[in-house]
Parts: C-alpha cells; structure tokens; sequence
C-alpha cells in the first residue's frame, strides 16, 4: 500500500522531524496538540493540526482513543507514534490497527514483547542474547522485590515491568535502602506508565551502554545499522551519544549486531527498533532492554550509514521490502549527537523555564540541528526538558568532538539555562577524549565539579565581563559612551539600571 | 564615571572614559580600549577589545547580569560609586535573620505536602514534593526547625518562586 | 609545519565557514571588516577581527597591503583568501608569501598561470586538455575581439582576462552588438579585476557546465573529488549545484577527473581548485577555466565525499600530505546546494537591500546551512547579493530534490526578497527532475514566466490570503477579533492600518 | 465588520464575525472558521482553517502586505468598507498624467549619467546606469519624452525611491 496521510501522535522536535520526513515523502502530515502547544513548531509544520486536550499529557498525548478517532476524522492511514508517550503501548498499536489504520512501528505484539521489561528478559534468553542475572518474575511488593535482589546479589538495579529508557529505575547499594526505593519508583511507575509493577537485575559497576540499530521489514529481513554508544547518562538519561562506539571494532560490532537480529526475531520484530545492551570492560555484553520505536539519538546512525530512518520506517510500513542488504552498508566518519536539556547542571539538573529571549543554532559544515526552539517560545514544565538535539558528524572522532565543540561555542540562547556548559566540559575532558566512559562516567564528572571552572576565553582578561557590564550600565543610566554604543532598542538597560538602584536603596540610602 | 562590578564574587572598580569617539575603561590601574556593539534584537553584544573579538549575550536576572560568551558565562552585578557608598554603611544592618519562607526554585506541580504547621522538622527533611518536566523533586528543610505556615496544598500549580513553607 | 593562526582575508559566508574550520582545528582566526561590516557574523565568529577600510571593496577586502600588514602585525602565519575579492590574485599570493606567511592556496605562479584565463587555454591544449575553438591573444580593443570573433565564429563569448566566475563575460550574437558589449564588458572586468583586456571564445549552445574538484598536495600527490553539475546559471552566476552530476556516469566521472588531475597538474597546482568543463550532449568535455580557490558550491562534495574541504586546504598548506589516495574516496548519495540571493527575481533579479526583520533557517535531517544572515541585518549593497547557501544530502537525487523543496518551505525571512520562490518552482519543474538541463535552461525557465504563478498550497481556499490580511487589519486597527488574536506586540498592524487610511485619503476622503 | 482585501488583483468582500470566542469571516458566501495565532518576535502567523495548519511571515510594504507562506507568496491589500466606498467616488480624478519622475528601484551607486535637460528620449533609451551588489543595471526610459530635470551626478549613493531624472 502507499501511505498518503499520517498523524504523528507526538510533540516537540521528534514530531517535528517525522513531519519533515512525511513532506519529503509527499505524504500529509497530520498533528495534534494540547492547548498548551498552540504555537509549537511541529502544529506550524503539519499540514493538519487538531487539538486533543489540556496540557498535562495523561489528558492529550496519551489518550489512546481521541488520538485514534482524530486520526480517522482527519483521513489518516496510518499513524507515527515518535518516542515516548504513547509509543511503545501495545494497546495504542492495537487501537491503531483495529482502527483499520497503519501503526508505523512493530506488531502490538512485539512492542507487548519487548515492553514487559521482564518477559523479555525470560524470551532473550531462551532465544540465546546474553541477559543479566536477576528476576524471572515481577515484584508487586517491596518484600518480593527483596527476594530477588537477595538472589541476584547488591548492588541491583529495580527495573519498572512497564518502564524503558531508564524511567523510573533505581540503584539500591544495600538492602535496608531497598523498601523506600521500591515505594517511589513503583509510584513514579505507576504514574508514568499505569503499571507499578517492578522486577530487579544485578547492577553491573562500570559498564558501557551500547544498543544497536535494527531494521527489520515485513518479508522477513533483517538487518543491523552498527551500534551507538550511550554511556554518558545522568540517572540513566542520555546526554550524549556517538556512532560508532569508541569501544567497538569490526568485530565486536558484527557479533553485537547479529544478537541485535537475533533479539528482533526473538520477538517478531518488524520496523524500525534498537537492542541496547551493557558492555562490561571485557567486552562480553548483555541484552539490557528492547526500544520498540525511533530512538531520539537515531541522527548519529543517520549520518554514518547515509540513511534516514523514518523514512526507511515508513517505507516498511508501506510493505516494502529493504531495498538493500546487510552487506551495503558500512560506517563512513564519526557523529555525535547531544541533547540540550532546559536543566541547570549547576543547579542540580534543576528544571528551568522560561521565555527564549534570543536564539541562534549552529550551522555549517558537518552540523545537524533538530530543535523545536522558537525564539519567543515559552519553555513549559508540561513536558521532556529535551529541548533539542546538536548533531554533527566530522572524519574520526576527534573531528568530531571538535566540531561539536566549535557548534557549542556558537550557539547562542538567552532566557533558559540548558545542560550545554557541562556538555562543553564535557568534550574538553581528557577521559572522554580517550573514549574512556562508561554509564557511571558523567555522575562522577558532574560532582568532580571541576566543569564549573571558568574556562579560559581566548585569553579573556579577568576584568573583561566587569569592563562589559560596566559600560552596559553606564550606557542604559547616564548615556555614557554613547559615541561607541549604539542605543539598545530594547531599553533593557535603562530598566536594569533603575532595578539596580531600587535594590541597592538608590542614590539617596 | 566610577563603576563597581563583581564578577562571580570578585570586585572590580571601573573608571569609565570617553574621548574621541572611543570609549576607555581602567580597571585596577589597567586601560581597556573598548569597541561594543549592540545587535539589535538578540541580546547581543560584540566587543572588540586590542583587537580581541568577543561575542556575549546578556540576559538580565533580578540580582545580577548573566553574560555568556560561548565557552563560559559570568555573573556580574554592578553599581554606581555613590550606591556603593551608601551600601557599605548599611550592610552591617542586614544579617537579622527571622522565620525563614521556604520557596519554588522551579515551577511545578505539588505532588505531597509532607508536613503541616507545627511540626518539628530535622534539617533535609523532605517538605513538599514538586514535579516538572515529568520528574519528582523534593523540597528539604536547609535548616532543622518548626513548621509555622504551609502556603500550598497538593496538586496546586506553583510559579519559581512562590512561598511553599515557612518554618521558624 | 603547524598553522596556528590565520587571517581570513575575506567576508559575509565564506569567511564564517573557514572560521568555523579554523576553530575546530584549533588554530585561531583573524576577521577583517570594512566599516559597513563591524557587526557582521564574521568579526564575532573570529578570535581576532581588525578594520581595514571603508565599505567599497577596493578600499578594504582588495587592499593588499593592508591585509598583508594586518596578518602580519597580528601575527598570523598564514592567510586564506576564501573565494572572490582577492583570492585568484596571485600578487597577493605573492605578497603573502613575501611577508614570510603561509598562502592557503595555490602557488601564486599556479593562481597567475590558471588567472590568465587566456594563457590557461594556451598551457591546457598544450597538455592535452580539451578546449574550445577561440583566441589565441588577448584583445585590448574592439577591433581585435572583432578579429578574433569572426575566427571562432559566432555566437562568442567575450571574457575578461583577469576574469573568472562567470564575472564581465557577455555572450555576443551578432557581429554589429560586438562593439558596445566589448565597451560595457571591459569596463566591467577593469573595474573588478583591475584589467580591461578581453578574450574571445566560440560561445558552445547548450552545454552543460560540470566542474570537478581537485587536490594537489605539496609532496606531487594529486587527486580528484568527482564532479559538480552547475548547469543553473543566470548571467553566468551559478544559483544551483549538484554532486554528482545526472549526466556523468563513472566512466565519464573517471576521464573528466583524470583530466582535471592533469590540467591542475600543468600549471603546477598545490592545494583545493576546481577545473571546470563545458560538456557537450554528447559527452564531449571541454576545458573552461581553472578556479584556483575553495568554491562557493564546495559543501555539496563535501556531503557526497565525507570531507572538509577547507580542513584539507589547511593540511596541505602545513605541508602534510594527502592522506588518503584515489581509491579512497566514493559518492555516497546526492546533495544540492542553492545560492540565497537577495535578488528579486520577479523584477529582473534587481539587487534587495533592506532590514531582516526575521529569520528561521531549515534544519533537521540532510540539511546544512552556511550563512552570515542574523536577525537585524543591513543587507548593504556594497556586496554580493549572495547571502547564504542551503546545501541538502539525500539517498539519492529524487530525494536530495524533495528535501531541497522541504527546507524552502521551511525557510522563513520577513525583510528582503530572494530567488527562493524561484528556485522552488525549479525543483518542481518536469525537466528538471529529469535531469534535464544546460547553462541556459535557467534563464529561458525565467522568461517561460510559469513560475510566477501562485502555487497551490496544501489546498489553499483562494480566498484565505483576504480573510487572514481581512483580520490583521481589524486587529490592528478596531481590535475586533482579539478574543482569538492575541495582541500584536509590535503594533505593526495599528500603524499599517493607519497607512491605509492615509494613502487612501482616511475615512472622510 | 466588513473589510474589502484585494488579492494579487482580485478583490474579495470579506465580512468579519466573532462570537463565544471564535472568528468567523465569510467571503462570497463561504464561512470560514479561523484560529490565528500571532507568534511574537517573528512576523509570524499561525493559521488552522477547518484543521488545515498554514504559517505565514508578514511583511508590511507601502501599499500591501506581503504574505509569505512556505511555498507561495501573496500580496494583499486591505480597506475598510466605508474608505472603499470613498475611494470609489475618487478614482476616476486619479487617471491625469503630468511629468513623471523616474525613481531608483533599488539603492546604488550612480556610475553614469546618460541624458541632460533638453534631451529627447526614445522609449527604452537608458538614461542613469545604477551599480549595486557589484552589477550594472541600466535605468532607462519608460515612455518617450523630454528630460526636464536630472536629479544626480556621477558617484552620487542613491536610496531606493531616489529621483534620478523627471521626464515630460
């Protein structure tokens, strides 16, 4: 079949990047939005926009039936579902297909598969991908919860049944931690994914968080897109992803990929999914939990295989059979991509909001940007502090890392603090430089603390900013300097200036 | 014109000189030759200084200018000399210290309110639990002390900023 | 050698891209600006940035000594000259040189024997590179371009000696149009390369104009980079590039870039150029001149071969040898670039100037973007019209032409009119898709006058561009509708109304 | 509220209704329901019309607006029903035709001055050569004539709507 419409049931820069993809396709995109997303990038974007409810997501972009019955008014035939949300809900999938529509992802089946967490698990391992000690059964309680992490030895990591991409996951160290821990991240899990239900593994210390890119169409064929390397995550959040894994050669790539395919078949997969898995220090690695759906770090796969993946998504919903095989395709140079989260790392990754003031993204060579960030946008606490992705792609690594620094440096965004000053640290740090990180890494470099230093700015004099901020307020009060500073339209500075005084007591306290 | 910024703590006096067409600013017994720009509609500011060119972004906060320059960013208020003055005579007067109002550092929801007035709370006693952005954040008790007012309840909305509890 | 610091002898795009380069490779950067330029993205992309004139070119970006004296008291140890301005004068690349810097470019014998475009002829036929029929000598005169016209035969192009780019080239019919044109033409190239002389070539019918890239190390390794179609002139300026070329197959690709490799080599080439061929439907390939500077169309190879381009004109200036042979490089993919330019080409592309009131470039997967626009510019008409490129990596061609469409609708800039609209109707022509074109296509695709027409969109009730100018207008002017509209904060519609009211005589006229 | 917007040459009757919080505008009989967003700082529009999402930039000219919508672009201009019906009164004085003044279309650098007073001039003879963005571009007479008055020399910087020559 030829797919002509699709409602994407998402927001924020993936909905916008399906929509892109949709255009280029000639296919109509169709999006939804809660009040609090009016103005969003991704309802200017579609070609259609219908309203589906209040801000808070339980009331719009995951409820399954207006989605599904707005799909049908608007004449879809077919749905993308994103990441998040509702993606990886096997009843959506079948709400979708019983709707007489195309689900742009797996069978319910699969995502039903691959989403209890733990019955995953128990199919991986019979179908022969190496698992992680721990439960073959969930744990409702706390004590049950404690049995198993008894068997599976401290520390253990409580896993939601539900759950994925590290939501509502946990670190217990010791036993007498382990009850009040259950008790927040099964609420946190039964808010976020209607199951409270939880099931634990050994923590492994130190590892690698690897996954690997599968494509699997509906002819039987599947295939693997190399891996990704994702172990720079704070409380299992990813900040920063490469492709290929520094980690990884020709070997270890090929063996990781074929226990991808196998994994995907474990399950019936079809489309496009993700195998992540943890990497201990001697390579062996262990299947950590299946992605049913497009994973927000897919550009850096994008750049390096010279595909695009949501197109290639929808070309296999379609029923069309992947035009090329394993062999065709090979890594060419070194992506990275991070996440710009609207979070203070200064301030404990507190969420920030706010109203952008001023905006330029990077550009030029070997830099992709993919960012639902308008200037004037009102940064909301409805949703994902993700406010967009940096992605480049340079010759090796080290073309890479530089690159990304030199897009870090240019991007300007006034109003809301992001993760960026931590993330340029970040590349600058000699261990990362050297590939030597593992899921632990950034926790410990974010409290080493040493990223807040100020860095030295092309030889910046100390008195610099004072000298700046100096003239600023001298210029918005008294009009000093007026032959060198333009007037500032914006009075910002007259009103700064008045603030100033008001705060200090003024000229006469 | 004399200035004084402080730069992430650090004071600076700032004589300011124009002549010529070109501004001049001393600091500390150093001469900077400023050439500063406003770009219009950005935020943005483009200093060439010796030849040096340095682009900041300025965003103004209640207490402070944030410039951010790329690789770093910097919190500098400043004040006139005569304000500078007078705050050093009266900034002997300001340590009193009485009930302490506990607030929003962030915007939120109210997921728990875990005390009620009256109570004695131990320092980094959980307060109230706010949630943004789908995570759940507790508010703890920076000291130990007792609970005189609760201002939110569960499930109210809150700005950054806004009182969540007063203890004394 | 190691570079570490460079003056980039240039503005507006290019001089942003090399810095861009420049900052990932770790070697600081030096911007000159003349007094129109203080505030351009350029000066604030740069580590360093110095005044070197007034706003006309000749007295700022083509004073060489003051270039040469500026790098030198900054101490820089070398120089790019981007393209254009002074980047094909070899007594630039002299002066460089003699000031004891590194030239990134060519050798200035090299840049003089390619610059004479006439002595270019005589070196290549000579090596056994095709050229076509035509002068032999320069003419100083109309009578001796007349000489040489009647030899070659008509129709001729008239070219400037010192010329290059497409730049005082005009294409001459008839015998009796030969004198004005040689007058206008000489004037042209006397002002803009400092020599009148020009030189007669039989102007070739529809041919194809398809270049390829080349790269000489210092150490006699030389190598091509496959083939650019830029077929989609106006007046000889290039407005669209693509890589590869629908015309040339790997065979045609394999002679064209074995002859590229042998042109470059009999002028004694080092570092980045471009020789650029007329190709004739039957495939016949043609020597047309020798660029001996990084091209404006230089992203598109750098997408298809995975390169940076300017990164490797760096090296080879340092001394390091190419690193990776012939063999090494392949296409993968296809990538378009357009050329942003503020022209409006519905009023015979007459030069815009004006204020960019806003500004949203496209973004997200396949696009890169290499600009100097900001929000708040003067567009001045000191300079090119050229304001920026949109360059686009697809699968393939049918796709790289479909995201080409996608990030032109996705563009938005409110202030000075572009060739964007034109452009656009260009990607969906029939003819072009097919690949269809040579370097007049474009201009009689203009007089066709068809791309004018209001396009249908995203089916566009007619009347929908009245209702929606019908409530901004009452907005503005009676606030009726504000229940739905929210306040315009820049009052523009209160001021627009009371415009109308006036030009129309108000409401007692 | 009736308004009159003239389209690219066409002109649409469009009355504007609003009640319980939306904005109906019927033209020629049609009904449109319409929800406009204005989005601060970008001169842009948001549009849903019946589902359908457009987005246009806006852009004030002398006598229009210009619409620009991703792939098209429109001009409109607009008048209020009551100035319409008085500039339908006036139009038919507006057709007199005295010397007419030809302008520069794009700001430039004067290169050369063709034509003196006294002159005669064909239709199509170039009269001032303009230099912008590094090209030439001739300006020449649109209709034969007098010169009357020439308004720039030789090197003169010109602005857009500059005078350059009145002809008769």
């Amino acid at each position: 079949m030829q797919i002509r419409k699709v409602l994407i049931a998402n927001r924020g820069e993936i909905a916008l990047r399906v929509a892109r993809t949709l255009r280029e396709m000639g296919i109509r995109s169709v999006a939804v939005f809660s009040t609090a997303d009016r103005d969003e990038l991704h309802v200017r974007a579609a070609d259609e926009a219908y309203p589906i409810g209040p801000p808070a997501p339980s009331e719009s972009y995951l409820k399954i039936d207006r989605i599904v019955e707005t799909a049908k008014k608007a004449g879809c035939d077919a749905v993308h579902p994103g990441y998040g949300f509702l993606s990886e809900n096997a009843a959506f999938a079948q709400a979708v297909e019983e709707a007489g529509l195309v689900f742009i992802g797996p069978p319910p089946s699969a995502i039903a598969a691959a989403g209890d967490k733990l019955n995953a698990r128990v199919a991986m391992a019979r179908a022969g991908v190496p698992v992680i000690p721990g439960s073959d059964k969930p744990a409702a309680t706390a004590k049950e919860a404690e049995a198993a992490a008894a068997k599976a030895g401290f520390p253990v990591a409580l896993k939601a049944v539900g759950g994925g991409g590290g939501k509502g996951i946990r670190v217990v160290r010791k036993r007498e931690d382990l009850a009040a821990a259950f008790a927040r991240a099964s609420a946190e899990a039964a808010a976020a994914f209607g199951n409270g239900a939880m099931y634990v593994e050994r923590f492994l210390e130190g590892p690698r968080h690897i996954e690997v890119q599968v494509l699997a169409d509906a002819h039987g064929n599947a295939i693997h897109l190399g891996e990704r390397e994702c172990s720079i995550q704070r409380r299992h959040q990813k900040l920063l992803e490469e492709c290929p894994s520094p980690f990884v050669d020709k070997d270890l790539r090929a063996r990781m990929g074929a226990a991808a395919v196998l994994a995907a078949r474990a399950v019936g997969y079809r489309n496009a999914g993700t195998v992540e898995f943890l990497v201990d220090r001697g390579g062996s690695f262990h299947f950590l939990e299946m992605n049913t759906r497009i994973q927000v770090e897919h550009p850096i796969t994008e750049l390096v295989y010279g595909v695009d993946l949501v197109r290639l998504q929808v070309e296999i919903a379609e029923g069309r059979p992947l035009a090329l095989a394993q062999g065709d395709f090979f890594p060419r140079g070194h992506a990275i991509e991070i996440r710009l989260t609207a979070e203070d790392p200064a301030a404990g990754f507190l969420p920030q909001t706010g109203r952008v003031q001023a905006l330029r993204f990077p550009q030029g060579p070997g830099v992709r940007v993919d960012s639902h960030l308008y200037p004037g946008q009102e940064i909301s606490l409805f949703y994902d502090p993700m406010i967009g992705k940096i992605v480049v792609h340079g010759r090796d690594r080290a073309d890479a890392i530089a690159r990304m620094r030199r897009a870090l440096v240019e991007m300007r965004l006034v109003g809301v603090k992001t993760c960026a000053p931590l993330l340029l640290a970040l590349l600058d740090d000699a261990r990362f430089r050297n590939g030597e990180v593992d899921t632990g890494f950034l926790e410990r470099f974010v409290a080493e603390g040493t990223w807040q230093r100020l860095p030295e700015l092309n030889g910046l004099p100390a008195e610099l900013p004072a000298v700046i901020a100096a003239v600023l307020y001298a210029h918005g009060r008294q009009g000093a300097g007026r032959a060198v500073v333009p007037p500032a339209s914006s009075g910002d500075w007259v009103a700064a200036g008045r603030r100033e005084q008001m705060k200090w007591g003024g000229p006469g306290a | 014109m004399r200035y004084f910024a402080k730069v992430e703590g650090k004071e600076y006096e700032c004589v300011l000189e124009g002549s010529n067409g070109t501004l001049s600013v001393v600091v500390e017994g150093k001469r900077f030759s400023v050439d500063l720009r406003h770009i219009p509609r950005s935020h943005t500011w483009s200093v060439l200084l010796d030849g040096r060119s340095y682009e900041f972004t300025v965003h103004e906060h209640e207490d402070a200018l944030e410039l951010a320059g790329g690789a770093g960013v910097f919190h500098v208020s400043v004040e006139d000399a005569r304000t500078h003055a007078a705050r050093a005579q009266t900034v002997g007067a300001r340590g009193a210290q009485g009930p302490r109002i506990v607030k929003a550092v962030m915007p939120g929801i109210v997921r728990e309110v875990l005390v009620a007035p009256g109570h004695a709370v131990e320092k980094g006693q959980p307060l109230v639990i706010l949630e943004a952005m789908k995570m759940q954040n507790e508010v703890r008790a920076a000291e130990p002390g007792k609970i005189r007012a609760v201002f939110v309840a569960k499930s109210d909305t809150v700005e950054k900023g806004a009182r969540l509890v007063e203890i004394e």
